[in-house]
């Protein structure tokens, strides 16, 4: 009982630290590649702070406040449901399908929220956000299909568990898991897939009117985010992890290769960021998803 | 041209089955069966020396009826297709001056034109003829009337009165017969008669009379609206 | 045997004239040739060789030697109908001509499809 | 004492009024609006009154002139008779008030006097039980039908009139050819008796007698393509007339060709011919209905749809399909005749055919619109009213015989059922839904022309909820059909 | 007891007369019977829960008995038709007031409830015949429904109701068929000719059949009647078009794949693909299509409507999609996602209209900021969009997740990734509507707008409720439908109260385990969220326009061409037109028989008189041949 009382308290926070963590070493690591010193690595947690803390706080109403709230509880609910270092939590509440529809709350969420703001620059945003999830949707599904063949069961945990002593997903379905890879871009919104929130164009998109403490829980939504989708791949794809520290270690060798392509490319305009998904990417993922099949 | 041959060959064919199904009957040749049944007993069942009528009037009574029907429906139809309201009607006046010869004529073969009709509807059971044929030559009458006298009035009230009245006498007659024991629609329950006889074969001379004067009238009305569509159209065209 | 051949000739052609006559009185003659064509036809079918009249008027004639009174009977009939309708059909000539100042039966159809 | 349930009344009757509003009309013109109406009052209760007779013995013969049937003239009434005739007096009863309402055009009392003599006619081809009585039977309902699709004696009814006359006389000589042809074989013109002497001439012999008989009664009974008057002839006439020519005269006319199908030339050849007549005469009608902007039109070509159906449900030649084409029969006599007095009375008021300016109308007229809508639905056989049960009945008829032409047939009339739903959809739609387009003042029918219409409605709607009797009877006149009890209880009764 | 089935289909029809002539009495009474009307046979329905009937004969025809019944998986259908059309006529009270004619209000309730008792009839039936009649009943009474919307919803009546004919008759043609072998149309003679008949006899009845439904279900290619019907028809009706009068195609579906034949039939009379008969196998690919392309047009459409009719398309292709899998597991999903469906689509639908009521305008760029005048409505629509994007923890959820496994089970691997991309596509659609609606600028002319009476706002709240209850309580369904389908020769699932244990599934689900953490998390967050400082609320003009100044005539909001740019991905896929097509042949058709009517009759009364003699000759001409003309 107390184990998961500390379960439950502890797991989003340990998302949450991570999910920073990680936000903290890209803008060091991106500022070194575009050789800049960058700024301090704890950056972020002075912006978030600072977000927090302000006292003149704008709103539109009620729902654009609920926005960065539902993002926050959709992200949470989201970590409950993906097996982190050898706890499974409630992946048996809830199997990989339901898994990739709890993922959609806090960006829906927040979507509802930002939409509420009569700023157009929002409202583009979003839309350009919702055609990109549709457009990496797509890979997405055929390969959590194939997975899920390849080990004859949605469960989370089970196919963590299918994935022990180095039998990773990697090496079995490698085709898979390079267009896990890509999908992760698109979900995370990095480039060439930052079309969303293209702040020279639409202004930060969806965030465009968020200021003071909303944008700071847009920015902890986003920590956790980044936390789900790496935390999903490594659990789909190398296999889980029994402690924490490997966990975070295969997640951040992941989240490092991402960063290091990251920058060193353009942005996509929207459809043909979904043209691209549509294209290579789910051609791939079928072929993955035939070889399982036929085996 | 070719519509004409085309056609032309389908009558051909037409005629060639129509040979085809007859040389089967040759002319001239005794094929009755009913037809028989009615010469060896009309004269015993009807009473009628004319077998032609006997069959007209008895045994296919209720033809006749029709017939008479038609004739009375085409009538109506000619009434109804010229007819003309009595406001555009134009008075009947003689338009023409015939010739004085058909004139004086006209006047004296009328009578006996009608009296020649008569004679033909009421020997109808005995001779040649009967109600249809006096009838036409009662309203052949009529016809001359009016060739002479363009302006000459019969009243149509009179007409209609007399082939309804002559209708209903015929009708009347075959349903009386339903109210014998025998109870069948144009039972002859009038006394047969000496074969030869005026008043002979029960009913049919009564219902040849009455044939012959609706059929006049009938004729006569359907010449009257025709020498009114001429006269007494008036400034409608 | 003249008597069926002609009255199949009249039938084809009162059907003729009715097909391919333009004028509507010339139809109509031709409806009458048809028609008289039948007449001739029914009065063919009860001839019997060398019979009489189907009339008594005397007694003790045989029977067997007159012809058949049916078709006789009949023609009566037909003859009155065919009358009938031409009368009906005169009026309606008058009446067309009256309407569409034609007699031609090309030019009569105000009413199609 | 008079035996009032006599089939012959069912014709005497009403001529006994044709001559007696000739003669009132002598001194009255107001007495011949009613006479038609005690006339086929008469009639319907003598119909009635002659039903236990028939099913009691399954046929009543009347002989004419006190001699027994193929000396004299008989009427014969079985089932099939019995209803067609029963259908046709109370057609002729209700239309006859309607008229009284309808009619205010000179010459009324020969209107009258021709329209009894119509509906007198069609009884009279229905019920008679000899070969050249049906001619004249024929004639004298094809007569009053052409003075009466005259009577408007407007451009469009002259045309339509002679047109119909001009068919009509042909379709007469070469019925009576056929007529003839059949005496010249057998000597007799009793249709029991014919069919009996004939049984031993080969088909090839009497088969052009058929054709010709066929071809006459095809004409009147709208056969593709013979039923090139029909559209025309139909709309033309008074709406009241409109009603009783589709309602039963064509159908009476298919009566004939039934009967005399069935007792004298029953090959199976000859069904297998018929059928591609019915089913070009469904197609062409309803197509053509489509195509209609006039509604009148539209009706008569629908009509001509109608009558293909039910001469395929015969054509099926089993006691399923006659039983299904008795149905439709019924059907479409109520429906039809229906349906041309609620236009007539729309005509009326709407002062078009043009179904453009119908529309909105059914918002005004509201109950001649409901049982517009209940008889369209009927003649579109939509449950649950009694075109539902007799196109159901159709269909299984017509599958009951496994072979890919009666597949083939089925799915042409059900693509035509739909076409039929689509023109009545249409009409319906803007009658209802329309926006009116002009501002005249659109009324109610007058009360009487509205009883006349209720009164069909009434019975379309209680024989669609209740159709057990109907279905019970048919079946039973089409198995007497089938079982040629015609011929057999006619020999029984008739002492032939 | 015996007697109150007929009594429960009888119910809605008289009460449809008596409120037909109440309605001469006064408004509220015709009100009052069509809503006490429809609450009594709400409530005879529910005697009937978990109960079962095989045969209450109430006629016969033709020799054949017409047979009533009631199994559980009729009572789930029971259950969609009569509250659903309780909700629609409580709605409908307030809604159609603008109406002034009153025969056609009369007229209008009156067919609401013969559309219900004629729904009704075809779940009850127990044999062909009566499922046929009502059936057809059904088509033209809702058609009357329809086009009570005005000008254009008469087109869309039309092609709805000539679409229904086309495909009851095909239907026709098959009961027709099976009537001619078995003399006998009820369900159970059927599924023994049928399993006795030759295959292909069988799958022709099952083609046909099947024709007739999906012209109903609106599945690909059949569904063009759809969109406009749905979106024309007045607001109260479309939710019973769209929630109910397409599931009935659903429940004929079913009928005719689980009822008629049976369970091993299909599979002994064809080919299999991933264990599905192929027939089975086409059906589920026809789904799939539908569920794809019907997204694909909804994410495109500008008005609320037809954006919600194309989405009962794709939502009834899951159903479908479910039905066909053939496995417990699927054709559960898809009589549970047929009940969500139905109750998160009616509440779409009714506060779209609860908008339409208040704006008269249903064009989704003209409209804009709702959320602050009609909150209630709002909530509504929210929780409704949610359902239908199957996002967890509300009930549309739980039926595509069991779909999903259901596929995933047999290895469909490609309709799988089909209907996954079809609820994805459903974000798209349903964000559109809701920040389209209620999000964004609220235009001046919309300043005044309040919310919807009470009467309107009631049926809303019972659907959201439902809502929510079937999401997070699965087992309440699944005890019907589990029950029902045990009757039908299917394996039973395993499954509790709150979702399903892993076992008869590949994963596991236990909705109310989301939805709490769900809950908790939210309020933890919402707590940490009132913990800083207090937020201002600004003028919806108070933004961030770089360095415009935005005013109230400004049409700032960004409504029109949405998915510009999603658009112009999936352009090539638009290019054709099943539409289109079928309107080609429609003319073709037309012109086809015009030219020929012209060349029959014209007019021209030669021609006429010598198809008499070519008639005569053609006779003449096969008695001179001898006969050997045919």
């Amino acid at each position: 009982m107390v184990k998961m009382i500390l379960i439950a308290i502890g797991a989003p926070l340990v998302a949450f630290a991570i999910g920073l963590s990680f936000m903290m070493i890209k803008r060091k690591i991106v500022a070194r590649i575009q050789r800049r010193y960058g700024p301090t690595i704890i950056q972020p947690i002075y912006d978030v702070l600072k977000l927090l803390v302000k006292e003149d706080n704008i709103s539109h109403g009620v729902i654009f406040s609920l926005g960065p709230i539902i993002a926050i509880a959709g992200s949470i609910l989201a970590v409950f449901f993906i097996p982190m270092a050898g706890f499974s939590m409630l992946t048996g509440s809830g199997d990989l399908i339901a898994l990739l529809y709890i993922m959609a709350i806090g960006s829906l969420g927040m979507a509802l929220g930002a939409g509420d703001s009569a700023n157009p620059n929002a409202s583009i945003g979003i839309s350009r956000a919702l055609t990109l999830m549709f457009g990496y949707d797509l890979p997405l599904v055929i390969i959590v299909i194939s997975v899920a063949l390849q080990y004859h069961t949605t469960n989370l945990s089970d196919i963590v568990a299918a994935q022990a002593n180095g039998n990773w997903t990697l090496w079995t379905l490698p085709l898979s898991a390079i267009v896990g890879f890509v999908v992760t871009y698109g979900a995370l919104g990095e480039h060439p897939f930052d079309i969303v929130t293209a702040p020279h164009e639409v202004a930060t998109g969806p965030m465009v009117e968020y200021g003071g403490k909303h944008l700071g829980f847009l920015m902890i939504s986003h920590a956790f985010h980044i936390y789900i989708e790496i935390a999903l791949f490594v659990d789909l794809f190398l296999g889980g992890a029994s402690n924490i520290l490997i966990f975070y270690l295969k997640m951040f060798a992941v989240f490092f290769i991402m960063i290091m392509f990251d920058e060193v490319l353009p942005r996509f305009k929207i459809d043909d960021a979904v043209r691209f998904y549509w294209k290579w990417p789910t051609v791939v993922a079928l072929i993955s998803l035939i070889i399982v099949l036929v085996k | 041209m070719i519509r004409k041959i085309v056609y032309s060959i389908f009558l051909a064919t037409i005629v060639l089955a129509l040979v085809m199904f007859f040389a089967a009957y040759p002319f001239g040749k005794n094929k009755m069966t009913v037809g028989e049944y009615y010469l060896n007993n009309g004269v015993a069942q009807t009473g009628a020396s004319n077998i032609v009528t006997s069959v007209v009037v008895d045994y296919r009574g209720f033809d006749t009826l029709g017939e008479v029907s038609v004739l009375f429906g085409a009538a109506a139809g000619v009434a109804i297709l010229f007819f003309v309201l009595a406001e555009n009607r134009r008075e009947r006046k003689n338009i023409t001056s015939p010739n004085f010869v058909v004139k004086v004529g006209s006047r004296i073969i009328f009578p006996f034109i009608l009296l020649f009709g008569t004679y033909i509807f009421i020997h109808g059971h005995l001779t040649p003829g009967g109600g249809f044929q006096g009838g036409s030559i009662i309203a052949s009458g009529f016809l001359l009337l009016y060739l002479a006298y363009p302006g000459t009035r019969v009243s149509r009230k009179k007409l209609s009165a007399v082939e309804g009245l002559a209708g209903l006498t015929f009708v009347l007659l075959g349903l009386y017969g339903l109210m014998l024991p025998e109870s069948s629609f144009l039972f002859n329950f009038l006394p047969k008669g000496q074969l030869n006889a005026l008043l002979s074969a029960g009913i049919l001379p009564i219902i040849y009379i009455a044939i012959g004067f609706k059929v006049a009238a009938e004729f006569a009305g359907i010449v009257d609206d025709m020498m009114c569509e001429v006269i007494c159209r008036g400034g409608e065209k | 045997m003249i008597y069926y051949l002609g009255s199949f000739l009249l039938i084809a052609i009162g059907l003729y004239a009715i097909i391919i006559k333009k004028n509507l009185i010339k139809i109509l003659i031709g409806l009458n040739l048809a028609a008289s064509g039948v007449n001739l036809l029914i009065v063919s079918i009860g001839y019997i060789k060398n019979g009489t009249a189907p009339i008594f008027s005397k007694i003790g004639i045989n029977p067997s030697a007159m012809v058949d009174p049916i078709p006789q009977a009949l023609t009566l009939t037909a003859i009155v109908i065919d009358a009938s309708e031409l009368a009906l059909a005169v009026a309606f000539v008058v009446l067309l001509y009256r309407h569409y100042g034609t007699l031609d039966i090309k030019k009569i159809r105000s009413l199609k499809w | 004492m008079v035996n009032l349930a006599n089939p012959i009344l069912l014709i005497a009757i009403p001529l006994l009024f044709v001559f007696l509003i000739a003669f009132s009309s002598a001194f009255s013109k107001s007495i011949a609006k009613y006479l038609p109406i005690f006339a086929f009052g008469l009639n319907v209760v003598i119909a009635i009154m002659i039903i236990p007779d028939v099913l009691k013995n399954g046929l009543v013969i009347a002989t004419t002139a006190g001699f027994k049937p193929p000396i004299a003239i008989d009427m014969v009434v079985d089932r099939l008779s019995l209803f067609l005739a029963i259908i046709a007096s109370l057609l002729g009863f209700v239309v006859s008030i309607y008229n009284v309402f309808y009619i205010d055009e000179e010459p009324e009392e020969k209107f009258y006097a021709l329209f009894t003599l119509l509906v007198a006619g069609v009884i009279w081809m229905i019920i008679t039980g000899d070969l050249f009585n049906l001619f004249v039977a024929f004639e004298v309902t094809s007569i009053a039908a052409f003075g009466l699709v005259g009577f408007h004696r407007d451009k469009g009814a002259v045309e339509a009139g002679f047109k119909y006359l001009v068919m009509g006389s042909i379709g007469g000589s070469f019925l009576l050819v056929g007529v003839i042809m059949l005496y010249a074989a057998t000597g007799t013109l009793n249709i029991v008796d014919i069919a009996q002497k004939s049984a031993e001439l080969t088909f090839q012999q009497k088969f052009l007698a058929y054709a010709l008989i066929f071809t006459g009664l095809g004409i009147e009974g709208a056969l593709f393509p013979l039923n090139a008057w029909l559209p025309d002839a139909h709309p033309a006439a008074p709406s009241s007339v409109s009603s009783i020519l589709s309602g039963i005269m064509t159908t009476a006319a298919i009566y004939a060709i039934f009967r005399i199908t069935n007792t004298i030339f029953d090959y199976n050849q000859i069904y297998f011919f018929l059928m591609f007549f019915a089913l070009l005469t469904l197609i062409f009608g309803e197509v053509a209905a489509f195509f209609q902007k006039d509604i009148k039109r539209m009706l008569a070509y629908s009509t001509i749809g109608q009558t293909g159906l039910f001469f395929f449900a015969f054509t099926l030649h089993s006691t399923n399909g006659l039983q299904g084409a008795f149905m439709q029969i019924i059907n479409h006599s109520l429906s039809k005749s229906m349906l041309f007095l609620i236009v007539g009375g729309m005509i009326m008021q709407v002062g078009s055919r043009n179904i453009d300016d119908f529309a909105g109308v059914g918002r005004k007229m509201k109950v001649s619109a409901f049982f517009l809508a209940v008889g369209m639905f009927s003649l579109m056989g939509l449950p649950p009213f009694f075109g539902f049960w007799s196109k159901l009945k159709i269909i299984f008829a017509a599958l009951q015989q496994t072979n890919i032409l009666m597949v083939a047939s089925v799915v042409i009339i059900l693509l035509m059922s739909v076409v039929e739903g689509a023109y009545f959809f249409k009409l319906l739609q803007a009658m209802f839904f329309g926006k009116p387009k002009q501002d005249r003042e659109i009324k109610e029918a007058s009360l009487g022309m509205l009883t006349a219409v209720v009164v069909l409605g009434l019975i379309l709607l209680f024989v669609s909820f209740y159709p057990t009797p109907i279905i019970d009877f048919t079946h039973q006149a089409a198995s007497d059909l089938m079982n040629k009890n015609y011929i057999n209880l006619a020999l029984k009764l008739g002492g032939l | 007891m015996n007697m109150s089935l007929e009594l429960l289909l009888a119910t809605p029809f008289i009460g449809g007369l008596l409120t037909y002539i109440g309605g001469k009495v006064h408004r509220w009474v015709r009100n009052i019977f069509a809503v006490l009307f429809s609450l009594l046979t709400l409530g005879e329905m529910s005697l009937f829960y978990n109960t079962t009937f095989k045969g209450d004969v109430w006629g016969s025809l033709f020799g054949s008995k017409l047979i009533l019944q009631t199994n559980p998986i009729t009572w789930l259908f029971l259950l969609i038709v009569t509250s659903i059309s309780l909700l629609v006529i409580v709605f409908s009270v307030d809604d159609m007031k603008h109406e002034e004619d009153h025969i056609v209000l009369d007229s209008y309730y009156m067919q609401l409830l013969f559309v219900e008792g004629a729904m009704i009839g075809i779940v009850l039936a127990g044999d062909l015949i009566t499922f046929f009649m009502f059936w057809e009943i059904m088509s033209w009474t809702s058609y009357f429904l329809i086009v009570h919307g005005g000008k254009k919803s008469m087109d869309a009546g039309y092609k709805y109701i000539i679409m229904s004919i086309i495909g009851a008759y095909a239907m026709f043609v098959a009961i027709a068929m099976i009537y001619s072998k078995a003399h006998s149309l009820v369900y159970p003679d059927v599924a023994l000719v049928l399993s006795q008949s030759s295959p292909t006899f069988t799958i022709w009845i099952i083609i046909l059949l099947g024709v007739g439904f999906f012209v109903k279900a609106a599945v690909m290619p059949l569904h063009t009647w759809l969109p406009d019907a749905h979106s024309e028809a007045p607001s109260p009706v479309s939710p019973l078009l769209s929630g109910v009068l397409i599931k009935m195609g659903a429940y004929g579906l079913f009928i005719i794949f689980y009822g008629l034949m049976s369970a091993n039939l299909a599979k002994n009379i064809m080919p299999s693909i991933f264990s599905t008969p192929v027939l089975l196998y086409i059906v589920q690919w026809l789904a799939a299509l539908s569920i794809v392309l019907a997204t694909f047009l909804a994410i495109m459409q500008e008005d609320a409507k037809r954006l919600l009719a194309y989405s009962s398309i794709s939502q009834i292709g899951y159903v479908v999609l479910g039905l066909a899998t053939g496995t417990s597991l699927g054709v559960a999903g898809g009589l549970f996602h047929a009940l969500n469906h139905a109750i998160f689509k009616s509440l779409l639908f009714l506060a779209v209209g609860a908008v339409i009521y208040r704006t008269g305008t249903r064009n989704l760029s003209d409209l804009g900021g709702l959320v602050k005048k009609m909150p209630f409505t709002f909530v509504a629509l929210v929780v409704g969009i949610i359902a239908l994007a199957g996002v967890p923890p509300l009930n549309g959820f739980v039926s595509k997740w069991m779909i999903y496994e259901a596929l995933l089970q047999k290895k469909e691997v490609f309709l799988l990734i089909m209907a996954f991309v079809g609820s994805t596509g459903a974000f798209l659609y349903v964000y559109r509507l809701v920040h389209s609606i209620f999000l964004g600028q609220l235009s001046q002319k919309h300043e005044n707008v309040k919310d919807v009476p009470i009467l309107m706002q009631i049926p809303m709240w019972v659907l959201v409720i439902a809502t929510v209850i079937y999401g997070i309580f699965p087992g309440l369904a699944m005890d019907v439908i589990v029950k029902g389908m045990k009757m039908f020769g299917f394996a039973p699932i395993a499954y509790n109260l709150y979702g399903f244990p892993q076992g008869s599934t590949m994963g596991a689900l236990k909705v109310i385990n989301i939805a709490s953490v769900l809950m908790i998390s939210f309020v933890v967050a919402w707590i940490f969220f009132l913990l800083f400082s207090k937020s201002r609320k600004v003028s919806q003009y108070d933004n961030y326009a770089a360095g415009q100044v935005v005013t109230p005539e400004l049409k700032y909001n960004y409504s029109f061409g949405f998915y510009m740019s999603f658009g112009r991905v999936i352009k090539p896929i638009f290019k054709i037109s099943i539409e289109r097509i079928y309107n080609y042949w429609v003319d073709a058709a037309k012109i086809f028989g015009d030219y020929y009517m012209r060349r029959v009759y014209t007019g021209n009364l030669e021609t006429y008189n010598s198809y008499i003699v070519i008639v005569v000759t053609i006779a003449a001409a096969a008695v001179l041949l001898g006969g050997k003309i045919w």
